[in-house]
């Protein structure tokens, strides 16, 4: 060791080493994402990862507080004048990053902004209908029905500031296909608790404290600089090199290395998240011929065949939660009752199979990402070599995100990965409304098999009014248990979240929603 | 554009030079290739004399060693060719034991060569002038304005016209013969007493070829340089030089002086050679021909290398190697001017 | 001269047009743009409208023109995925990939020619003959291995060099370089090594060949005859003479450097053009897809036409021609 | 003209002539004093040979989801503990023998090095006749084309081909669709060096004097170019498609490194290193060493070859 | 014995001309004519049954030009080429023999496919065994062995493979042969045996030779009648002893003044005689006039005719006879 250190100082003197550890100060992170952020513009395109990550520029009415419970923030107070009206009261005093004051019409302009048709993220607030200005620091909002997740929703709805719209020529979401960019998509001026300094896109984003932020701030950051690094290989090197200091996706299958690493350390837990298996349920499958996936022995057989346990110790290095249900713990309409794991037994599901009429298996397109979920190319390989070994011919398509949901939406995949965490909304009620649900409407958007159960519908229908908070959580939990019944989709398991920092950070909360929220970051 | 050479020592070789040496001595030369077939013996025991002002012509059909011979003298020969025996002087001066650095300054100030292709010999990206004030400044240290005097002299003295204008341009703005002029004119640069001429009118129209060997006659009667004049033309030898060596498979078979040697062959090969060239005056039925061809070096005959194509030749021809003996008026190495061939 | 200069630029201009009717191909073929710029729920109408705002109704030659003079003037459209201005951010991006190629260029001709001059004229040696034996491994190693390789020693192990980005850049105008900074300047090391690797083997082998075939000409023998000591011929004549096809070479490899570069882009994550390629490729966001097809194209076929009318320039044989 | 009379019977040697005449013949005793040609060639004659066994050699059939055991999954090499037999190099995150897959990737490295450098061969042969012999329109097209692929850098070509194709392609013929897809996009970029190759030789041979006579016995332009100027061209072709073939699985290894070459389910070299790669920090450093070590012996053999081809071949070097 | 009534081949006004100009677009932008380079320029020749006729001249003065035309290798640009009747009334068959050795035989064949070529081309044997036998047989004519036809080019010497080219036009059984330069790549003692071959094979096939070459005592060992060209025109056509004896034309005399004459060496020369014109730009007139020590104005002004001057001594030149 020393001889090494020896003829590092003699090549390159002190040099390399004061650039690779010393430039970032104290209160400075250095932040290595998985992916860049798509816009500076939080309505331009539903990701929500780059919404929490302008959630350090821009603020909602209300945020989650550190136990993921709802707080004031904007917002001071609200009341619910009519089932379809709230009206919030807002704070007074907040600046703009550019100083102008934060009122009334800049919530309005920024509601009509995000709910405009051309909006991408209009589906993030679907009850609203429209919003009135009573005074400078009060604003009605109108909804289209009873709705109880109003408060969940606005969490993820940043506000602008109004002027700055208009001046800016900005008013409207970007449009995309008018071929025009939104000043928003390089500029920002929120109030949150950080200001942008600057943007590379791909290569880095600085935010630097907002000193006139309204809250006491938790965090003693003073700097963020937010570099993609998508290899993850890359990612890794970069962390234990020192060249960053918080990586928010670390692989599991370097948690152990990463762990043992003096100036590191590592913080896990699993996600929210509910991975799970989509089926095909037309009546073709999608190279054509019957579809036997309508069979519920064939979908039995399949879940059978597959090892959740091998999966979980090997792919997942045990740092995942096998899922006997399509959501997590945490989330209202949870049932420990239905969260029991199917063990595995192939031959049982051979034996369903031949029941079927399908002992020589039959062939089908299998379709995963390769970046989306955890480990997610693997795990599908060894579910596909599980149902191999029952006689079954998937035909594995892995591919980006991007090429893959075209197919997975469109009805081209026969059976494809989900994964589902129920946010921003944290119920039950999001995955029953967007996927479990018949394709009617703004219902079941996310339903890719096309199947359709009527009593989960109704079930679903009932709970979207159901005030009552215990009524509609076992409307739901039944709703649930239909749908583990009939395999409607097949649960694999929560996904674990890994983040490694540097062993410095005296406070680095870490959210089951797998967001990073550096206001409560301390150095 | 010019990189300034630093002035060479005066003296390559240390042993004194002999007033009135000849301009070239070459004793026993003898040049190997190993190759995978075996050692190949390209020049065997060949031994040459050019006088100052001397014109020596170098005849021989393709493979007979000529050029080699040429190279082996400048030491360019190329690898893995070597100086297996033999001794080489440049006006006295011993030169194939040098090493390459002192030869380089051998080369040129003792020594010069002319090649065959003037096309080729010509560095394409430099102008004329350029070559030859670095060749002149090179050998004789002198200012660049002095230097490029000397250039202008040294091309109006083989004969280019309009000098001062050539030197700016380059070589390929220059016709054939014009070329071959100016590759004379750098052979001449550091006043060589002794020039290599490799088949230097070969690619050359007949109507040229006449001038440039004048013009090699007229330099080495003026300058007593000796010129060893490398042909496979017998009659720019006939021509053009005073004492002619007729080789052969890497030997010299004949020498003398070109009228005895072209008038009255001794060696059956020599012999051979005249009779076959078509006259110019009369016109023959047949042409007296060798049969066969010229032995390739990896399958040189046993004894005298020509005795399969030789129409005299006896059973002392296939088991011994003829020397040069005195014959007529020249010299031939052949058994039935040295004893019989039985 | 002048009839070269339109010639060249003539051929320039056809090889432009024939690379921007590929990327229009890829524009218009590869997935409906109108699905890739639509959400799932939109409406029958929204996409007929979208579809008549876009052109894509024109006849196809009418399509084909308005991509040329759109591409012409630098528009390329908009990005799928980020929503910006397509020549914008290639624009963005420059700057990073051209630094990377240029350093790596200048390592592999620093680095290359001595190389290459060595391994030539002392061709038998047993240094040159091993040198002459490494570089067919240097051509050989692909270039993410090396990467890897250089990230694992250098970054990982030894601590010594950055293992992604650029380091802190600085704006001079609209050019961003990392050359001024010292972490910037740490940071091209790994990925222009590794990017030269390759170049530095091909320059020297390139040297070696051309020196070994001008070393065998007769002039170079000559000009040995007539006592011109050897460095004066290797360095002056033979090098002189080899110079013009290798800086020919290593000009032109500069359009395939910047296209390779991506491999090295994405090992090292430096955030240049390849690497916004690449991702466009994995997020099927076409137009960056046909921009950067088409300025890589015009980098490469701009590149050539300057080295072969400097070369016409240069060339007393080419200059002379009109003699 | 029947095809019988092409070749006489008189004058093909026979075997033993011709080998004999091959053992003589000077590239033989170049290539038998060649230390690096013939340790290249053993190596290279190793690697093909026991990539095409294969399916005999490989104690695994890695392409078999079914034959994949998670529970064997990440082994280290048998000599290190915890190393299991049969998997003698380890095995990856599915469990996959990697000494299956580099034997079976090999040999997609190797098939498609082989037939991408067919393709264009046959391609750049054609039109590289065609443009050198006919000259006129015919040239000039071909050799704009030519110019215009080579205005896009191969690599760029490769992805942008690979990934459109892959895009095209319906999913029941992705499986066997790829492996051509890449040979296309190597092939479709390749031809155009062998066709301006052959097409400076074929304008050089076509005004040698035995064309000439040939042409003065009436022989027919197509024939004069297949039997005539072809085999006196292919020489250098030869060279450039060794070298060519190196370098094809060099793009096809980093178009599956990138991601839009090989899928992980029909690993080729490069797509194992991608994979594997994955797993460098995390200890399994087997996963990515070995594919790496065989792609770099294997594409070291190739152009260690190629160029001493290329010096042995070359008349200036003799 | 020349039987001039029925000439093998009657060359009448035949010129050549070679586009060389620079590019279209040149000529546009910088104002650069059409270059025309007349190779050959109406050249008129007869040659008589059993005869050498001998085209001599330096390189670049349209020689190997005539040989192209004759073959049909190259379309004329101007004049007629008439061949008289061949063997069983079929028409002349014309055969060439090449100069360089090395480039005239396919290194990829064996040279039994070489001389088999023609005759299986020409469908001149029915069959592969009669094809062979006919191989062997030229092959033995020639002076090599009937088992050379297995072997490759390569692994003969330069005079061998001029005698396999012979074969080769042999093979065709023609009656004219035309010899482009036969042996100015050869040894001399080589290029006495392939003209003492070219000799026997004459006399024997009945053959008759359009031979060019630039070497005047070869010519002179080979012709019945010679023609000197000088920049694509004939200068002077006459019998072979008439020429050598009392050239008329000042051009024929600068060349048998200049060449080396081994019985009679070191003669007094007059070398200084220039260098010959760019055929892209000749002179006006004759184009020796520039070369003439006798040129006068008219020279410079009008070209020349080719003139009978006495008993089939021709010249084109005013100040001739």
């Amino acid at each position: 060791m020393i001889s090494k250190t020896g003829l590092k100082v003699a090549l390159l003197g002190g040099m390399a080493a004061a650039t690779l550890a010393g430039t970032a100060s104290a209160e400075t992170v250095r932040w290595g994402a998985p992916r860049d952020i798509v816009s500076l513009d939080p309505y331009s395109y539903g990701d929500s990862y780059t919404i929490n990550f302008l959630n350090h520029i821009y603020e909602g009415l209300v945020r989650f507080d550190r136990d993921l419970q709802i707080e004031p923030a904007l917002a001071e107070s609200w009341e619910i004048i009519s089932p379809t009206t709230w009206r919030f009261s807002l704070r007074k005093g907040v600046k703009f990053h550019n100083g102008s004051d934060f009122t009334a019409e800049d919530v309005l302009a920024s509601l009509t902004r995000v709910s405009d048709e051309s909006s991408p993220l209009k589906g993030n607030l679907p009850a609203y209908k429209s919003a009135t200005v009573v005074d400078d620091h009060t604003i009605d909002i109108e909804l289209t029905g009873a709705y109880p997740l109003l408060l969940n929703d606005l969490t993820n709805i940043h506000i602008f500031d109004k002027d700055w719209l208009v001046e800016n020529n900005a008013e409207m979401p970007t449009d995309v296909s008018a071929g025009v960019e939104g000043y928003a998509t390089f500029n920002t001026n929120g109030t949150g608790p950080f200001v942008l300094e600057s943007r590379t896109p791909e290569a880095q984003t600085v935010l630097t404290v907002n000193e006139g932020w309204w809250d006491e701030p938790q965090h003693n950051l003073t700097r963020i600089e937010f570099q993609p690094v998508t290899s993850a290989a890359t990612r890794v090197a970069a962390l234990l090199s020192g060249e960053v200091d918080f990586v928010d996706s670390a692989p599991v299958q370097d948690l152990p290395r990463l762990s043992a690493a003096p100036n590191l350390k590592v913080l896990e837990r699993t996600d929210l998240r509910t991975v799970m298996l989509g089926f095909n349920r037309r009546d073709e499958l999608v190279a054509g011929g019957e579809n036997p996936l309508n069979d519920l022995r064939v979908r039995q057989a399949m879940q059978l065949a597959v090892d959740m346990d091998l999966i979980q110790s090997r792919v997942m290095r045990g740092k995942s939660r096998n899922a006997g249900t399509l959501v997590a713990p945490s989330i209202p309409g949870y049932s420990e009752a239905l969260d029991s794991v199917v063990a595995a037994d192939p031959d049982k599901a051979r034996a369903l199979l031949a029941e079927a009429g399908y002992e020589d298996g039959f062939e089908f397109d299998f379709v995963c990402t390769n970046e989306s979920y955890v480990n997610e190319e693997q795990f599908c390989q060894a579910i596909a070599s599980m149902w191999s070994r029952i006689g079954l011919s998937p035909r594995l398509d892995i591919g980006p995100t991007a090429k893959q949901t075209p197919k997975r939406a469109g009805g081209k995949a026969d059976v494809y990965t989900i994964g589902w965490a129920t946010l921003p909304m944290l119920d039950t009620y999001s995955i029953l409304v967007q996927m479990l649900h018949s394709k009617e409407g703004n219902s079941g958007v996310f339903n890719w098999g096309n199947w359709s159960y009527p009593e989960i519908d109704k079930l679903t229908q009932a709970a979207s009014v159901e005030l009552d908070r215990e009524k509609r959580l076992s409307m739901e939990t039944e709703a649930l248990r239909i749908a583990k019944e009939e395999i409607v989709m097949m649960p694999l398991h929560q996904q674990p979240m890994a983040w490694a920092v540097s062993a410095d950070f005296e406070d680095f909360p870490q959210f089951p929603d797998n967001k990073p929220r550096m206001w409560f970051v301390t150095r | 554009m010019m990189l300034r050479q630093a002035p060479a020592p005066q003296d390559p070789g240390s042993q004194p030079v002999p007033e009135g040496a000849p301009a070239l001595e070459v004793d026993s030369l003898t040049v190997e290739f190993p190759t995978r077939r075996g050692l190949l013996t390209a020049i065997d025991d060949v031994s040459i004399r050019i006088a100052p002002g001397e014109i020596l012509g170098v005849v021989g059909e393709s493979g007979a060693g000529k050029s080699i011979t040429g190279l082996a003298v400048l030491g360019l020969l190329e690898a893995p060719g070597r100086i297996a025996k033999g001794e080489i002087r440049v006006g006295g001066r011993r030169v194939d034991t040098l090493s390459e650095d002192e030869l380089t300054r051998v080369r040129g100030r003792e020594m010069g060569a002319i090649f065959q292709d003037p096309l080729t010999a010509l560095n394409p990206l430099f102008s004329i002038g350029a070559q030859l004030i670095e060749t002149i400044r090179l050998h004789k240290p002198m200012s660049r304005e002095a230097a490029q005097q000397k250039a202008v002299t040294l091309l109006r003295e083989v004969g280019i016209p309009a000098p001062e204008d050539r030197l700016k341009q380059y070589p390929h703005q220059f016709s054939g013969g014009m070329r071959q002029r100016v590759v004379i004119a750098l052979a001449l640069a550091a006043e060589p007493q002794l020039i290599i001429a490799d088949e230097p009118t070969t690619a050359l129209d007949v109507s040229i070829q006449a001038q440039i060997t004048t013009l090699l006659r007229r330099l080495c009667d003026e300058h007593r340089t000796g010129i060893m004049l490398v042909t496979h033309d017998m009659g720019v030898i006939a021509e053009t030089a005073d004492r002619v060596a007729v080789m052969y498979s890497g030997r010299v078979v004949e020498t003398g002086r070109v009228e005895d040697v072209l008038h009255d062959p001794q060696h059956p090969y020599t012999r051979g050679l005249m009779a076959a060239i078509p006259s110019l005056h009369a016109r023959s039925g047949t042409l007296a021909q060798i049969d066969g061809a010229m032995p390739r070096l990896n399958a040189r005959p046993s004894g005298c290398a020509f005795h399969p194509r030789c129409p005299q030749a006896g059973p002392r021809c296939l088991r011994e190697r003829p020397q040069l003996v005195p014959a007529a008026r020249s010299e031939a190495a052949c058994f039935i001017q040295d004893g019989g061939t039985e | 001269m002048l009839a070269f200069l339109i010639k060249r630029t003539a051929n320039a201009i056809f090889v432009m047009l024939s690379v921007s009717f590929i990327a229009f191909m890829i524009f218009r073929f590869v997935g409906d743009p109108v699905e890739l710029m639509l959400n799932e729920q939109a409406t029958q109408a929204q996409r007929d409208a979208l579809r008549a705002k876009l052109g894509l109704d024109d006849p196809f030659i009418v399509q084909f023109t308005t991509f040329v003079k759109n591409a012409a003037q630098g528009d390329f459209g908009i990005s799928f995925r980020n929503q910006q201005d397509v020549l914008a951010m290639i624009a963005e991006r420059f700057p990073a990939t051209f630094e990377l190629v240029i350093v790596a260029t200048l390592i592999s001709l620093v680095v290359g020619i001595p190389l290459g001059v060595i391994t030539a004229i002392h061709r038998q040696r047993w240094y040159a003959e091993t040198l002459q034996f490494t570089s067919i491994i240097g051509i050989s190693l692909p270039s993410f291995v090396v990467g890897i390789g250089l990230i694992l020693i250098f970054s990982v192990w030894l601590g010594w060099l950055p293992a992604f980005g650029r380091g802190e850049t600085v704006d001079l105008g609209w050019w961003s370089t990392g050359l001024l900074t010292p972490s910037g300047r740490l940071s091209i090391i790994l990925p222009a090594l590794s990017l030269s690797l390759f170049q530095i083997t091909l320059v020297m082998r390139l040297v070696r060949a051309e020196m070994l075939e001008v070393l065998r000409t007769d002039f170079i023998k000559f000009a040995r005859a007539r006592g011109i000591p050897a460095r004066t011929i290797h360095f002056r004549h033979a090098l002189h003479n080899c110079l013009m096809p290798v800086v020919t070479m290593t000009a032109m490899q500069i359009g395939g450097l910047i296209a390779f570069a991506l491999v090295t882009e994405t090992v090292f994550q430096w955030p240049g053009m390849g690497l916004l390629f690449i991702q466009a490729v994995t997020f099927v966001d076409v137009p960056i897809m046909a921009g950067y097809l088409c300025i890589v194209a015009l980098i490469f076929v701009t590149l050539n036409a300057l080295v072969d009318i400097t070369y016409a320039v240069i060339d007393p044989r080419l200059r002379g021609a009109d003699k | 003209m029947t095809d019988t009379r092409t070749q006489p019977e008189t004058t093909r040697a026979p075997l033993a002539a011709r080998l004999a005449r091959i053992a003589d013949s000077d590239l033989w005793w170049s290539f038998k004093n060649s230390k690096s040609a013939v340790g290249a060639a053993a190596v290279l004659a190793f690697v093909t040979v026991t990539a095409f066994l294969a399916p005999v050699l490989a104690p695994q059939n890695p392409y078999d989801l079914a034959a994949l055991e998670l529970w064997n999954a990440e082994l280290p090499p048998v000599w290190m503990q915890g190393g299991q037999m049969p998997f003698v190099l380890g095995t990856d995150v599915q469990g996959r023998d990697i000494l299956s897959g580099i034997l079976y990737g090999t040999r997609i490295s190797i098939f498609i090095g082989i037939a991408s450098v067919a393709v264009s061969l046959a391609i750049g042969l054609l039109a590289g006749l065609a443009a050198g012999y006919y000259g006129g329109w015919i040239d000039n097209v071909l050799m704009r084309i030519g110019d215009v692929l080579l205005s896009i850098p191969i690599i760029l070509a490769a992805i942008l081909v690979s990934s459109v194709a892959q895009a095209l392609l319906p999913p029941e013929l992705r499986e066997a669709g790829i492996a051509a897809v890449l040979v296309l996009a190597i092939a479709l970029y390749s031809w155009v060096q062998y066709a301006r190759v052959v097409r400076a030789q074929t304008m050089v041979e076509r005004r040698k004097e035995y064309v000439q006579a040939s042409r003065l016995v009436g022989t027919p332009g197509r024939r004069l170019m297949l039997k005539h100027i072809l085999p006196n061209t292919l020489t250098p072709v030869f060279v450039a498609a060794t070298l060519n073939f190196g370098l094809a699985i060099l793009i096809e290894a980093t178009l599956s490194f990138l991601g839009v070459g090989m899928p992980p389910n029909q690993p080729s070299l490069g797509t194992l290193i991608r994979v594997g790669n994955q797993y460098l920090f995390s200890g399994s450093w087997w996963i990515v060493l070995f594919p790496s070590v065989q792609l770099c012996i294997l594409v070291v053999a190739v152009n260690m070859l190629g160029d001493w081809l290329r010096d042995a071949l070359n008349p200036k070097l003799r | 014995m020349m039987q001039i009534n029925d000439p093998i081949l009657t060359v009448d006004r035949v010129s050549k001309r070679f586009d060389v100009s620079a590019p279209w677009l040149n000529r546009v932008l910088e104002g650069k004519p059409r270059l025309l380079v007349n190779a050959v320029n109406e050249v008129s020749f007869t040659i008589a049954r059993g005869s050498c006729f001998s085209i001599v001249g330096e390189s670049g003065c349209g020689k190997s030009t005539v040989a192209r035309l004759v073959t049909g290798l190259y379309a004329t640009s101007g004049g007629d080429i008439r061949f008289g009747r061949g063997a069983e009334g079929r028409p002349v068959r014309v055969q060439m023999i090449f100069q360089d050795p090395h480039s005239s035989l396919n290194p990829r064949w064996r040279i039994g496919d070489i001389i088999a070529e023609p005759i299986r081309e020409m469908k001149l044997r029915r069959d592969e065994a009669e094809t062979t036998s006919r191989v062997e047989e030229l092959l033995q004519t020639v002076g090599l062995a009937a088992d050379d036809a297995r072997k490759f080019p390569h692994e003969f010497s330069g005079g061998q493979r001029q005698r396999i080219s012979i074969a080769r036009a042999l093979a065709c059984e023609p009656e004219l042969l035309v010899c482009d330069e036969p042996t100015s790549a050869l040894d001399v003692s080589v290029q006495a045996q392939i003209l003492n071959l070219m000799r026997r094979l004459q006399q024997e096939l009945g053959l008759t030779y359009l031979f060019i070459s630039h070497d005047l005592s070869v010519v002179r060992h080979m012709s019945d009648m010679i023609a000197v060209m000088y920049l694509g025109r004939i200068v002077e056509m006459a019998p072979v002893e008439s020429l050598f004896n009392q050239p008329l034309h000042p051009y024929s005399q600068l060349l048998l003044n200049t060449i080396p004459d081994i019985h009679a060496p070191k003669r007094a020369r007059c070398v200084d005689n220039g260098e010959p014109p760019s055929p892209l730009n000749p002179p006006s007139g004759c184009a020796f006039h520039p070369r003439c020590a006798l040129a006068t104005d008219a020279c410079r002004e009008a070209v020349p005719p080719l003139r009978d001057l006495s008993d089939g001594h021709k010249a084109a030149c005013l100040l001739a006879g």
